[in-house]
């Protein structure tokens, strides 16, 4: 029992009671600071106790998936945490995979938070406590092992979220909110019924129980209707293609520290989720994958998302917009490295999960502080901002680079990976591969243009009236700006350079994601007999 | 001049014992005499009848659990059953009902008219009265004795603003078709007293039981429609809803609150009593009977709760709103009572129809809470700026953030958004309906296309409230009120840590009387029903 | 001349209770539609006489009793509404009451 | 029940004695009232109390006229009060019975029936000071 994970929940959501409850709104900013780098460090000190070189190849394939998750939490069968009735429980558990996504979300929020000091004006108090409570929830999603847990976590996200986007978004604030909670909803409640009906036929919550009944025991079509419910709800996080439309807006009008989390966190639960949930579950039988044609037909989706973010993408005006297609695009390879199916692709795939927080949060944090000085963020109205903010133009410039897939750092291992995957997956072939790399050529050239017209070229600001009651900010990055863009650019240039940690720790998972346990768990655990009727398989 | 050979038999004077069950109703007779006398003792008796009226519920209330459930069964000659469930209904709308007086004291007492108090309170404890007896009735005269104790009381409240013409035509429409579906019940009834010669639901010899051996046949469909037309427009079902939106919105919201959950609730609980003692008595066996019944119910479910939700879209008064939202909750709750029907037969399993009692008991709970607090905060809302239009609830998260938190937990439960208990109410429907077999599917599929379209009308209420500005002054709300509806967003929070021991209680609680399930089992393998 | 047989009453309940019916559903006075529904109530209270006399025993007679009853309540409560309604609009057409609409 | 009396008449005259003492007490009642009225009542005379009676109404002119609104009010409590006494005929042929074989439930059916009124008193009594029965 390590009592660390609960800690990681327990921290942020007893800071966000606290912060509500706080007298001013100065006290709520150092405090929500404060609580997230705590929770920095829970996760850290996670990282610590995590048996990195975990060595499975003694244990039975049937019991590999439970054992690769450390540091668990798992309530006792008498404990309230534990729901006998529906058989549900609030246990807690890490892999490696979600330990990194972890990571990413713990170095985010503190950053995220330090970026809005500034930025938010008005009624602190409220936007810090919903951050805080929103980390909680995503930091929730990533360690549940229980699927019930992980699906109520899954839609708690959407209530902050919608406040945050709401309440302190631009000017189409309100369309915007209402917009991303309908969309996210409207998928989820299909996986709320396959999670229900999941948890029912198997007589336990527990992803790996689940796991292992979804590969043996359901009927092909059941399983299809599984793996189409599960991927519904997650489709739409992503954003898969058809289902995107929610996400440029959202971006664009939530403020800076919403579109980081939006972009850094939010999309990856969705990709998260189909890497936990739907793809063993619903696609992976006892032969191994059961519906190609269902692989295949994703990965066309994440191409034309790929290709069509980048198209859209490059007319843009506004560059926050762009970035935010770019995040359609770029969440194509992450799926496309998924479905894959393939020990390159997979890795490559999980890698870019974090990579795209770290790089395209960072984007949205630079854009958040020229918006912050000059009120806009029309590509015609901004034009060689480097001769007046070289700091700024430096990062500007530095996670576009990171962004496309420059050698040598973060998004060039893991765009490279999944592509390599597209290639030589036995599912896909040469002209997926073909089609995700055109993918990277258009990057290069919307992610460039934008450089080009924005950093580059004469000078050109708008004129900034200055605002009643606020110091203005100083021309160029401030102290703050800077601490805030500096462990980004030192993650960004860490993973570039040295990913093999990376990849050697999420090999072992990712290959139980697509292979089948070898052996069914037998029959629902020891139950009353009330409750063996109640679960009674149909 | 040939006389009846029948036996007149004694006159049946019941003793204590056989009143003792039946203690939380005849509290609730002796607050009625009381509200009654109050005026001559007391000078301006409105607010003094609400003290009475509240000390007779409370002590009905602390009848019900010392009473607890009683285990002889039947009472009155078979009249009425005191059985687990109509406890459980009954315990739930007391406490319900006393929500609605608090709720009176801080939204209508000041503006009533003084000397209506009287009035008002004899009503509201006389529906009371009839919605706790339509839990306990398992004798069709008994049925229509109850129906109509519960229906009568309601017309009157519906139209109690007397100066209010809006609420004088929202009774008159409320009694119009009141009185024409009960008349039709009646109607029907009185076809399966002549079918079957007996107004006795259970027993030996009693309707389920002749119904069973005997087959279907269409007088006896003629007389379930007809029933189903009685029980369905005191749930609101849809093509009987009419009153619903027009009677919310003409009443005072208390009155709406009161019938939103109480008149639903008591008719769903009768209607799950009747579906429950036809399938027992079918023995448990997939009849063409049951199984008509279950796709009748259920589709008259489904398209309830999609008609309740379409109709909400466009709703601009936030007690329509209300009601429609309250008309496809009545929807959700008919697929389970379908599923009370069927379930038994599919699985010739007695444990999947008290797990549907089971559901509809816990959602009761759920959606009482869920619309007493709702409702509480709109009429305190209404009470301070006079204004029921949604447009108006702009800035409530400024002006008054602890009601806006409030309203917006309960319709998040409404919608069905964890960490609410509406949540787990839902789940708890999914967990039921898919346990019953690959047609109960498109069920599934109905109700998770209603939440979709739920959330926009809810969500869009929480939008105004706090996204859209205003400049209007901040709001202070009664406290008392205020009280009601942080106990009931509370309770919503608390329910979902809670949900294990409560489930278990509505579980303990599922129990309908002469449905045994030992003697189920033992009888099952046979197609002879149970002796 | 054949004697009167159950189905004789029936038929006459069941005369009474779909005049009302159809009275009630196409009439739009509203003192009118009162006494449909009440025409409705008497077809039901003949039936169950009619079925109590058959089955030889007491319970129609005693459901017949509460029929009375409830359609007298039901009655004087719609007379009163009515009356409030008149003195508001000077008509009886039920049409003329449309404020809730939607 | 006739019947049964039929029977008990044929056995022995005395039978129709409660017969005779209702319609005595019918004509006594009717009577004595008129008695009464002349010996106790006020003698007024004028136009008014020359013309027919019509329950206060005037007896000439147009049909279609309204009525004071008291006449419903009036009417509706006499028709709830009137139908209450359709539950006193079951009773009534239950309660001789059981008088006459002396068993407890004759007593027991005796309070059910002055429970029965005294609801019904209430309600009377809270009409009554509510100012139902006033005219002006």
């Amino acid at each position: 029992m390590h009592y660390s994970i609960v800690l990681l929940l327990a921290v942020p959501i007893v800071g966000a009671i606290v912060g509500a409850l706080l007298p001013n709104a100065r006290s709520a900013k150092w405090w929500a600071l404060l609580v997230s780098v705590a929770t920095a460090l829970v996760g850290v000190w996670m990282a610590a106790q995590f048996d990195w070189n975990q060595d499975l190849s003694a244990v039975p394939t049937s019991d590999r998936l439970a054992r690769s998750v450390q540091i668990a939490f798992t309530p006792g069968f008498d404990s309230p945490l534990h729901l006998q009735a529906i058989q549900f429980s609030f246990s807690l558990g890490v892999d490696s995979i979600s330990l990194w996504l972890v990571l990413m979300t713990v170095l985010l929020m503190p950053v995220s938070i330090l970026a809005s000091f500034t930025y938010i004006k008005e009624r602190q108090k409220e936007f810090y406590a919903w951050m805080q409570a929103l980390l909680a929830f995503m930091l929730g999603v990533f360690v549940a092992r229980d699927l019930l847990l992980f699906y109520v976590c899954f839609e708690l996200t959407l209530i902050p979220m919608f406040f945050i986007i709401g309440i302190w978004g631009g000017s189409e604030r309100r369309y915007a909110a209402g917009k991303f909670f309908l969309f996210t909803f409207s998928g989820s409640v299909f996986t709320l019924a396959v999670v229900i009906f999941l948890g029912l036929a198997a007589g336990s919550f527990d992803l790996a129980t689940v796991t292992q009944y979804a590969q043996y025991d359901l009927t092909d079509s059941a399983r299809f209707w599984v793996f189409m419910g599960l991927a519904a709800g997650m489709a739409v996080k992503v954003p898969l293609f058809p289902v995107h439309t929610w996400l440029p807006l959202a971006h664009t009008e939530a403020p800076t520290a919403g579109s980081v989390i939006l972009a850094g966190v939010l999309l990856k639960l969705g990709a998260y989720g189909l890497l936990r949930l739907a793809v063993p579950m619903g696609l992976i039988g006892p032969a191994g994958l059961m519906f190609p044609t269902v692989v295949k037909a994703l990965a066309v989706l994440c191409i034309i998302g790929v290709i069509y973010g980048a198209l859209v993408a490059w007319v843009q005006q506004d560059i926050k917009k762009l970035v935010a297609y770019s995040s359609v695009s770029h969440l194509g390879f992450c799926v496309l490295g998924l479905v894959a199916l393939n020990d390159y692709g997979m890795q490559g795939s999980v890698l870019y999960m974090v990579n795209h927080g770290l790089s395209t949060g960072a984007m949205f944090l630079v854009i958040g502080m020229i918006y912050e000085r000059y009120h806009t963020r029309d590509i015609h109205q901004l034009s060689g901002l480097a001769k007046q903010m070289p700091i700024m133009s430096f990062f500007f410039v530095f996670f576009t680079l990171s962004s496309i897939g420059l050698p040598g750092l973060n998004g060039y291992v893991s765009e490279f990976l999944t592509i390599l995957g597209a290639f030589t997956s036995e599912h896909l072939g040469i002209g997926y591969g073909i089609a995700a790399a055109v993918g990277i050529i258009l990057g290069a050239i919307y992610m460039l243009h934008m450089v080009a017209r924005v950093i580059f070229g004469p000078l050109k600001v708008p004129h900034v009236h200055e605002e009643e009651g606020h110091k203005p900010l100083s021309r160029d990055l401030n102290g703050r700006e800077i601490t805030v863009l500096v462990p980004l650019a030192i993650a960004v240039v860490l993973l570039g350079v040295l990913p093999t940690p990376v990849l050697n720790s999420v090999l072992e998972p990712v290959r139980m994601v697509r292979q089948p346990v070898t052996a069914p768990i037998v029959g629902p655990t020891a139950q009353s007999p009330a409750e063996v009727a109640m679960v009674q398989r149909p | 001049m040939n006389t009846l050979p029948v036996a007149i038999g004694l006159p049946y004077v019941p003793d204590w014992g056989q009143l003792r069950a039946f203690a939380p109703e005849l509290w609730l007779i002796a607050a009625i005499v009381a509200v009654l006398l109050t005026p001559f003792f007391v000078k301006k008796p409105n607010a003094a009848c609400g003290w009475v009226a509240l000390v007779g519920l409370l002590a009905a209330l602390v009848s019900v659990f010392v009473v607890g459930v009683d285990g002889t069964g039947e009472h009155f000659r078979g009249l009425m059953v005191a059985d687990p469930v109509s406890v459980f209904w009954k315990g739930l709308l007391l406490m319900f009902v006393i929500g609605i007086v608090l709720m009176w004291f801080s939204t209508t007492a000041p503006t009533m008219h003084q000397g209506d108090g009287p009035e008002f309170f004899t009503l509201l404890l006389g529906a009371t009265l009839g919605m706790s007896l339509m839990a306990s009735t398992s004798n069709l005269l008994m049925l229509v004795i109850a129906v109509e104790l519960a229906s009568l009381p309601s017309y009157v409240l519906a139209g109690f603003r007397k100066t209010h013409l809006a609420g004088a035509e929202a009774s008159l429409k409320y009694i119009l078709f009141g009185a024409a579906t009960s008349s039709i019940m009646v109607y029907g009834l009185s076809m399966l007293y002549g079918l079957y010669g007996t107004l006795q639901i259970d027993g030996p010899g009693g309707l389920a039981q002749q119904i069973a051996t005997s087959g279907g046949s269409a007088l006896l469909w003629m007389a379930i429609f007809s029933l189903i037309v009685g029980l369905g427009f005191k749930i609101s079902a849809v093509p009987f809803h009419f009153w619903c939106p027009d009677v919310f919105e003409g009443a005072s919201i208390e009155v709406s609150a009161f019938l939103s959950v109480a008149s639903k609730g008591a008719g769903l609980v009768l209607l799950m009593r009747v579906m429950m003692s036809f399938a027992s008595a079918q023995a448990y066996e997939s009849t063409p009977l049951l199984n008509h019944l279950a796709v009748l119910l259920g589709v008259l479910g489904a398209i309830t709760a999609t008609v309740g939700n379409t109709a909400a879209f466009v709703q601009r008064n936030i007690k329509r709103l209300l009601a429609y939202s309250s008309i496809a909750h009545a929807g959700y709750m008919l697929c389970i009572v379908s599923l009370l029907v069927r379930g038994p037969a599919v699985k010739a399993d007695l444990d999947l129809a008290s797990t549907a009692a089971q559901v509809v008991l816990f959602y009761l709970a759920v959606y009482l809470f869920m619309n007493l607090g709702a409702f509480t905060v709109a009429g305190l809302i209404e009470r301070e700026t006079g204004t029921e239009r949604i447009a108006d609830y702009a800035g409530m998260g400024r002006r008054s953030p602890l009601m806006a938190f409030c309203l917006s937990a309960c319709l998040f439960s409404l919608v069905g958004l964890p960490p609410f208990a509406g949540f787990v109410a839902k789940v708890n429907v999914f967990w039921a309906l898919m346990q019953n077999g690959s047609w109960w599917w498109w069920l599934v599929g109905v109700i998770g296309v209603n939440t979709v379209l739920s959330l926009y009308y809810y969500v869009r209420v929480i939008k105004v409230m706090y996204l859209d500005d205003s400049s209007s002054a901040p709001i202070w709300p009664h406290p008392l009120g205020a009280g009601v509806a942080v106990v009931c967003a509370a309770i919503l929070v608390f329910m979902l840590i809670a949900f294990g021991p409560i489930n278990r209680l509505a579980g303990h609680y599922s129990h309908f009387y002469g449905v045994d399930q030992t003697t189920f089992t033992a009888e099952f393998s046979s197609s002879q029903p149970p002796p | 001349m054949t004697e009167l047989a159950l189905q004789h009453y029936l038929g006459v309940g069941a005369i009474l209770f779909v005049i009302g019916l159809i009275g009630f559903m196409t009439r739009r006075n509203l003192i009118v539609m009162f006494l449909c529904t009440e025409l409705m109530f008497q077809g039901v209270a003949i039936n169950l006489i009619a079925f109590g006399r058959y089955h030889q025993n007491l319970a129609g007679q005693a459901f017949t009793v509460f029929v009375l009853v409830i359609a007298a309540a039901e009655a004087s409560l719609a007379l009163g509404l009515v009356v409030l309604l008149f003195r508001q609009k000077n008509t009886l057409d039920a049409d003329a009451w449309r404020e809730l609409r939607g | 029940m006739i019947s049964i009396l039929a029977q008990q008449a044929a056995q022995s005259p005395s039978a129709w004695l409660p017969v005779v003492l209702l319609i005595i007490i019918g004509i006594g009642f009717a009577a004595g009232n008129l008695i009464l009225s002349i010996l106790v009542g006020p003698h007024r005379t004028g136009s008014v109390k020359e013309t027919t009676y019509e329950s206060g109404m005037m007896p000439i002119g147009d049909a279609r006229r309204r009525f004071n609104v008291r006449f419903y009010i009036v009417a509706m409590i006499f028709l709830v009060f009137d139908v209450e006494i359709v539950f006193f005929y079951p009773w009534a042929t239950l309660f001789p019975h059981e008088l006459a074989t002396h068993t407890p439930l004759g007593l027991q059916l005796l309070i059910e029936a002055i429970v029965f009124v005294g609801l019904l008193l209430v309600a009377y009594f809270y009409a009554w000071g509510k100012g139902v029965f006033r005219w002006d």
